[in-house]
């Protein structure tokens, strides 16, 4: 279609929000053709780039051309005028309507036939542009039985639904699983073919290794650098991200085998066809693993222990109580924390602060009263425990950049002080910087008698950090691994599917 | 059940006390009579008015009593002549008589002239007030429910009594709803912005009840530093009157209700309404100082001994005619 | 699994069910007690008590679907009940026009001030139903203003083979708006913005027009309803169409769309208006202390919404 | 930067300060047209009337900044009113246990069905809202109650050294709702509720527990404004508070809590108290055409929140 490829260059920008630097002279060039990555820490600034390059932010300096000729659109609107489509970070599916509706939502009036809409015409199209990049969904499905990964391409087809020359995906990968992620990445090779210019931004720097041609590092709102894909290896980008040396692998080494008493047992627990009954122990100490595709069973087991979902059968004790939590108070009551997947519905209230949340769980109190100076102190206690990016403890979240939200929402599971943490994706979008930091908090707080279930997406994480996997599939576990040091990412994979 | 007729009324609201007396007069007339009364509530609401008449139409009633606020006569009275319904209308005149062409089921209108009450009051007050220093009478005005024919009515009459009277100034007007707090509460302020006010017209007894507590939050004494008129006689203003707070009240017209009830049922009989008859304007009971112990003996609970049956045709063939007069025993 | 599925009702299914069969269930009630409820003429006479109801209530379907909320209904009705009546006496049946363009421009004011100048909805309308309110009784000072004009009356108050105008015309209404909300671009924009405005917003939907458009198209039904209401009463009162508002939004929850946007339906709203309508009407027929009848109503209000509220939707009851 | 920042107000100044300036403003213009105004007399009959309105105001501010609303506190006003007006000729003083134990138990039966029932607030409210007016009538039957004994009338309504006992009492409310929005844990969990109720729910809040609580607080709240009114008036009517619970949300906004939850200010509502009752007030000092006075009312609520709304926090505006 496209034969000359489109340049996108982008020069010296910057953006200032409030007292934070978000960006300072930053310079990019995006070529038709080629998938470039963006790399960096928390908080870096990629997001706020990739918003401004896809019209959904403006900058304060700087500017940008499309092959040669100015480009400064004012809304999300101007910029798709401009052949430029952007993938939000957050999902954008909106549940009240179809898929074929959510992927043309934009442009249904080309879709009228005598005032009326033509919803054959609609379906036809939606589907030729999930084709188009082979994303296996058919329009007919109801929204509810697609997965996040699913959602994504939506998502990506509604991008392509405008014919951009550049498509950028913020973080399109960080809620996904391995398989999931493997659509996106599959669909992002397609549209590079296609001679679409692709820009990314990812934590996982396995997935920029295996797509990305060019990447750009960011650190604290400054360029690091430009550089052709193999340029650096894996620990070369991680040092350049964080600035101090990463080659020692970011998994803080495993202690002694735990063998203290049982915080979490599980005897024959189910809890509807989502869990079949199941028996566990997770004792003083133990970080114990959990993996498993989307609904197989791990959300569940969390949500369960946490007394979100009540169980059908069996017997669980936390410490010395027996029986099931009945509610998540009396869960928290218990001593058990609760990390949920999705940060922004379950995890944090966006509109308060930084302060508000680390203490909700277990706020200070003397008697009825809140006690605000031990709230303050405990608030920068863990903003320095989990070295959270914020301009204050009573910043309010808005301004926190994704990674440090979800920081956040750990620092309010830890801030309790709890005996049992459940744990799930916490490092969803989350730095290899601030992983290291989370994982050896994590660890110090087992050391100290913290029993953890870890239900995650990233293998890696898994391995790297549990003393125990258990994995799922379809509801019942399929496997238990004893020594995960051993274990490798396919091994779990064959038992997940 | 012929023997029993159903007969209908709509009232604009239950949730005055005036139009609580005039149902249970009616109530009183009905087990009388021998009556199905039905009993609605329009809610101060004009098309709950409209629709409670729909659903006497449909029931169907054999007579209909209601008020037709917020000018719902005219339909309220198509919708009767359509099924063949006689009606009475009570309290609030639409503007043309009964008996027509037009409404030949429209058998008689029962009700006060509210313009006459209203200039009534304005005289008993202009009359009690002593001019100032500059030879003014200085009066506050609290209006009634702004678009109700009643206080709209009611206003006139005052402007009628303005007019001969000059030397009468209105500080200030304001509208009290009808309600008694929100009366109190706009008085307040009125009198706050002109302390000169010696006299105050209310348009309901609600609403001088209201203006009669605010004067008294104020350190004022009413009926002495200021005199207040109201309408409607209830019971509470009425001890007013006797108290010496209250300097005039008029009213006595929820008996309206039970008057029609009694032509309505003669007409449902067979005994036509004679055209003579048709319109009955209550000339209103005044009570003042002098007069309200006579009114409290004739009117025990504002409700007078009254045979329903000696002023009904059909119990008492030669009953007399102009049985409805509002008058003091002595 | 499935043997169960086809010999029990599931939850879902009474919740969609309910209100219709609240319907069924008031009708055989008030049937029982009074033989005159089920006759034609005042079955003929319930439709024509829903009219008003209805047609505003539809416009507030759109509204509520829209994820907001117009308190104003009431008010503009009384406008433009006010403007018919004003007009009908020099222009007869065509006072339709400059009632409507009235409604029009009271919502359209609704909606640029929501839309554009950023202000909930709630706030919004609820200082317009006192503005509007107070226009009316600025202009009439209070005084009913009655409507003599006989071809108005008769076009939209008169009856046509025992059928009331107005009916046929809340029937034309319904048709209207069942293929604007199901059918058209801007149904399904509605749609979109009341199930996630900052997502409709991103993917790029004109969000501001879309919800101006909406308040003005309640506000052009609240003009027909005022109309209608004016037909119906032979005049137009300051007080008219007070506390139309809270029934209908009453109807379109009852009808089971929920107050939180994204979802409704047209055959919903008038099942509500039907109950709403049938309930008052019924008790009215049987006679029910009238010091009674508004526990009632509240009661029934809240048990519906009870049943038909799907509580999996709603992750946050507000 | 800096220089620019300390010479002219930022946006967020202006919202915030808004309020506040429009007291200053509305009292400045009265008091310019009437030299009364400004009387100590006049700021205590102001303060008096704004009694009612603020304790039933600050109710409003936990509900909503929990992200719920009550329409049902006009109607809890009367209910407790009515209590009262009743027991005071026996009890006296003490009428003050049963109105506040009616105004509370109204609330929790709000509560409970908000929040055990999950039916959304707005709804639950406008139904309890016509219930118990409907039985302050069944009970009423339209008669007021009036109120004699003394010892009543001087406790709640009487004056000391020129105060009116009814501001002092009022104080007393603000001081005791500012210390609970403010220090307590409670008030830490009404505004995380109304910030994001699942995520409350997940992290341990007693969700129900404490709505329920928000609802009899109002409720209680409201059971003493019925006592203040009752006491002012000497009596209970069936009509009494008829319009508070919009007048009340409206005080709240103005005063720049947001209708979404989660956040909101005890200060924020006193100024909107204040504002609504000197606005009507004034106008009727200065004697403005009683017509015309609604339609200033409604525009000012509009402007206030235009201009205090936070549009940064508040990612839909429904
Ligand atoms: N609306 C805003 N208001 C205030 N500060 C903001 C805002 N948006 C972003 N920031 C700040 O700008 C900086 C860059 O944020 P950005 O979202 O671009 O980071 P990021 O590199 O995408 O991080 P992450 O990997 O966590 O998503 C952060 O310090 C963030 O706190
Ligand atoms: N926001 C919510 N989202 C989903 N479910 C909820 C929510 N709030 C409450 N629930 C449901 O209500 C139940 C009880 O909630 P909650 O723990 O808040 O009440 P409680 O005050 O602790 O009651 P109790 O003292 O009886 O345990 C839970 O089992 C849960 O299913
Ligand atoms: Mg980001
Ligand atoms: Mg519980």
């Amino acid at each position: 279609m496209r034969t000359n490829a489109v340049q996108i260059v982008a020069n010296t920008i910057s953006r200032t929000f409030g007292s934070t630097r978000a960006l300072v002279d930053v310079s990019v060039t995006l070529d038709g053709g080629a998938i470039h990555a963006l790399v960096g820490e928390n908080g870096a600034g990629k997001s706020t780039l990739l918003k401004i390059l896809g019209g959904a932010e403006r900058p304060d300096a700087g500017v940008m051309t499309i092959d040669g000729a100015p480009y400064a659109p004012a809304s999300l609107g101007e910029a798709v005028a401009h052949g430029v489509g952007l993938v939000f970070q957050e999902i954008t599916i909106n549940t009240s309507l179809t898929v074929a509706e959510n992927i043309l939502v934009g442009q249904l009036r080309r879709f009228r036939r005598g005032g009326l809409l033509t919803e054959r015409a609609m379906a036809r199209r939606a589907q030729e542009l999930l084709d188009s990049f082979s994303a296996d969904i058919s329009v007919n499905r109801p929204l509810a039985s697609l997965d996040l990964g699913q959602w994504k391409c939506i998502e990506i087809a509604r991008a392509l639904s405008t014919r951009p020359r550049a498509i950028f995906f913020d973080e399109s990968t960080a809620f996904l699983n391995h398989r999931e992620v493997d659509v996106v990445l599959t669909a992002m090779r397609a549209l590079k073919s296609q001679g679409l210019a692709v820009a990314f931004v990812s934590h996982h720097l396995a997935e920029v290794g295996a797509i990305a041609d060019r990447l750009t590092i960011l650190k604290d709102g400054h360029k690091v650098g430009d550089f052709e894909a193999g340029e650096l290896d894996r620990e070369e980008i991680q040092s350049r991200m964080v600035g101090r040396d990463m080659s020692k692998g970011i998994y803080p080494p495993r202690g002694e085998r735990a063998d203290g008493p049982a915080v979490l047992s599980l005897h024959g627990v189910g809890a509807g066809p989502r869990l079949a009954p199941l028996s566990l122990t997770v004792r003083q100490g133990e970080i114990v693993g959990v993996a498993g595709l989307k609904g197989a069973g791990g959300e569940r087991l969390l949500e369960v222990v946490a007394g979100v979902e009540r169980i059908r059968s069996g017997e669980i004790r936390i410490g010395s109580h027996t029986g099931a939590a009945r509610s998540p108070a009396e869960g928290w009551q218990k001593g058990v924390a609760y990390l949920p997947g999705d940060r922004t519905a379950e995890g944090a209230i966006v509109g308060a602060s930084v302060l508000d949340n680390l203490v909700m769980a277990r706020p200070p109190r003397r008697g009825p009263w809140f006690d605000r100076r031990r709230a303050g102190e405990l608030a920068s206690n863990m903003i320095a425990r989990l070295r959270i990016k914020t301009a204050s403890v009573r910043a309010p979240m808005t301004s926190l950049s994704g990674g440090n939200l979800q920081k956040v929402v750990l620092g309010k599971c830890l801030a309790a002080e709890p005996r049992l943490l459940l744990l799930n994706n916490p490092t969803r979008g989350v730095d290899v910087g601030a992983r290291l930091e989370i994982y050896r908090s994590l660890r110090e707080s087992a050391a100290k008698g913290l029993a953890i279930l870890l239900v995650s997406e990233d293998l890696n994480e898994l391995i790297g950090l549990s003393d125990r996997i258990l994995v799922m599939r379809a509801g019942t576990v399929t496997a238990e691994i004893e020594d995960p040091s051993r274990a490798t990412e396919d091994a779990l994979i064959r038992h997940m599917t | 059940s012929k023997d029993k007729p159903v007969i209908g009324v709509v009232v604009p609201t239950l949730a005055a006390q005036f139009w609580n007396n005039y149902v249970d007069f009616m109530k009183k007339g009905a087990a009388d009579l021998g009556v199905e009364l039905v009993v609605l509530n329009a809610d101060n609401k004009p098309d709950q008015m409209v629709k409670s008449l729909e659903d006497l139409v449909a029931r169907p009633a054999d007579g209909i009593i209601f008020t037709p606020y917020w000018a719902t006569a005219t339909r309220g009275l198509t919708l009767a002549k359509d099924a063949g319904i006689p009606v009475i209308l009570t309290d609030t005149y639409p503007d043309y008589p009964p008996q027509t062409d037009r409404f030949p089921n429209y058998l008689a209108f029962v009700g006060p002239s509210d313009q006459d009450a209203g200039r009534q009051m304005a005289e008993a007050l202009f009359a009690a007030m002593s001019p100032d220093a500059n030879g003014k009478k200085v009066i506050g005005v609290v209006n009634g429910t702004a678009g109700t024919s009643v206080a709209i009515d009611r206003r006139k009459g005052l402007e009628d009594a303005l007019k001969d009277h000059p030397e009468v100034v209105v500080a200030g007007e304001v509208d009290g709803n009808f309600v008694r707090d929100t009366s109190q509460t706009v008085f307040e302020s009125l009198y706050q912005g002109h302390p000169d006010i010696k006299g105050v017209w209310a348009a309901n007894g609600g609403t001088a009840t209201g203006v009669m507590t605010a004067l008294k939050n104020a350190g004022k004494q009413p009926g002495k530093d200021i005199f207040v008129v109201a309408m409607d006689l209830n019971p509470e203003n009425v001890d007013a009157v006797e108290s010496g707070d209250l300097l005039f009240d008029i009213g006595g017209h929820w008996l309206q209700g039970g008057f029609a009830l009694v032509m309505l049922y003669d007409e449902i009989k067979g005994i036509d309404l004679p055209k003579e008859q048709d319109s009955v304007k209550l000339k209103l009971l005044p009570v003042t100082k002098d007069t309200v112990a006579q009114f409290k003996a004739d009117f025990p609970e504002g409700v007078p001994p009254y045979d329903f049956k000696a002023h009904s045709r059909a119990y008492t063939p030669d009953a007399p005619a102009a049985a409805f007069e509002l008058t003091y025993s002595k | 699994m499935k043997l169960s599925q086809t010999r029990s009702l599931t939850t879902d299914d009474v919740r969609r069910l309910f209100p219709i069969m609240l319907l069924i269930v008031l009708c055989a009630a008030f049937a029982l007690t009074s033989s005159r409820f089920l006759q034609f003429n005042n079955l003929m006479i319930v439709a024509q008590q829903a009219v008003v109801l209805l047609v505003a209530a539809l416009g507030m379907t759109f509204v509520i679907i829209a994820g907001s909320i117009d308190l104003s209904v009431g008010a503009i009705v009384a406008l433009s009940a006010l403007v018919a009546a004003v007009t009908a006496g020099s222009i007869g049946v065509f006072a339709v026009v400059p009632a409507c363009i009235v409604g029009l421009l009271s919502g359209l004011i609704n909606g640029v001030v929501v839309a554009r100048g950023k202000v909930p909805s709630f706030i919004v309308t609820l200082g317009t139903m006192v503005v509007y309110r107070g226009v009316v009784l600025y202009f009439t000072r209070g005084a009913p203003i009655s409507i003599e004009d006989e071809s108005f009356l008769t076009v939209y108050s008169g009856r046509s083979l025992s059928v009331p105008h107005s009916v046929l015309i809340a029937i034309g209404v319904i048709a209207v708006t069942a293929v604007v909300l199901n059918l058209t671009v801007f149904g399904r924009e509605v749609r979109a913005i009341g199930g996630g405005e900052r997502i409709a917003f991103l993917t790029g939907i004109k969000v501001e027009r879309v919800k101006i458009a909406v308040f003005g198209l309640v506000g052009l039904l609240c003009g027909l309803a005022g109309l209608l209401q004016a037909a119906r009463s032979m005049a137009a009162t300051a007080q008219l169409g007070e506390g139309l508002e809270l029934d209908a939004i009453a109807a379109v929850v009852v009808g089971g769309t929920p107050l939180t946007g994204g979802v409704g339906s047209i055959q919903g709203t008038i099942l509500g208006a039907l109950i709403i309508t049938i309930l008052s009407n019924g008790m009215n027929i049987i006679g029910l202390d009238p010091y009674f009848q508004n526990i009632i109503k509240g009661l029934v209000l809240i048990l519906s919404v009870f049943v038909t509220i799907d509580r999996k939707k709603i992750g946050i009851i507000k």
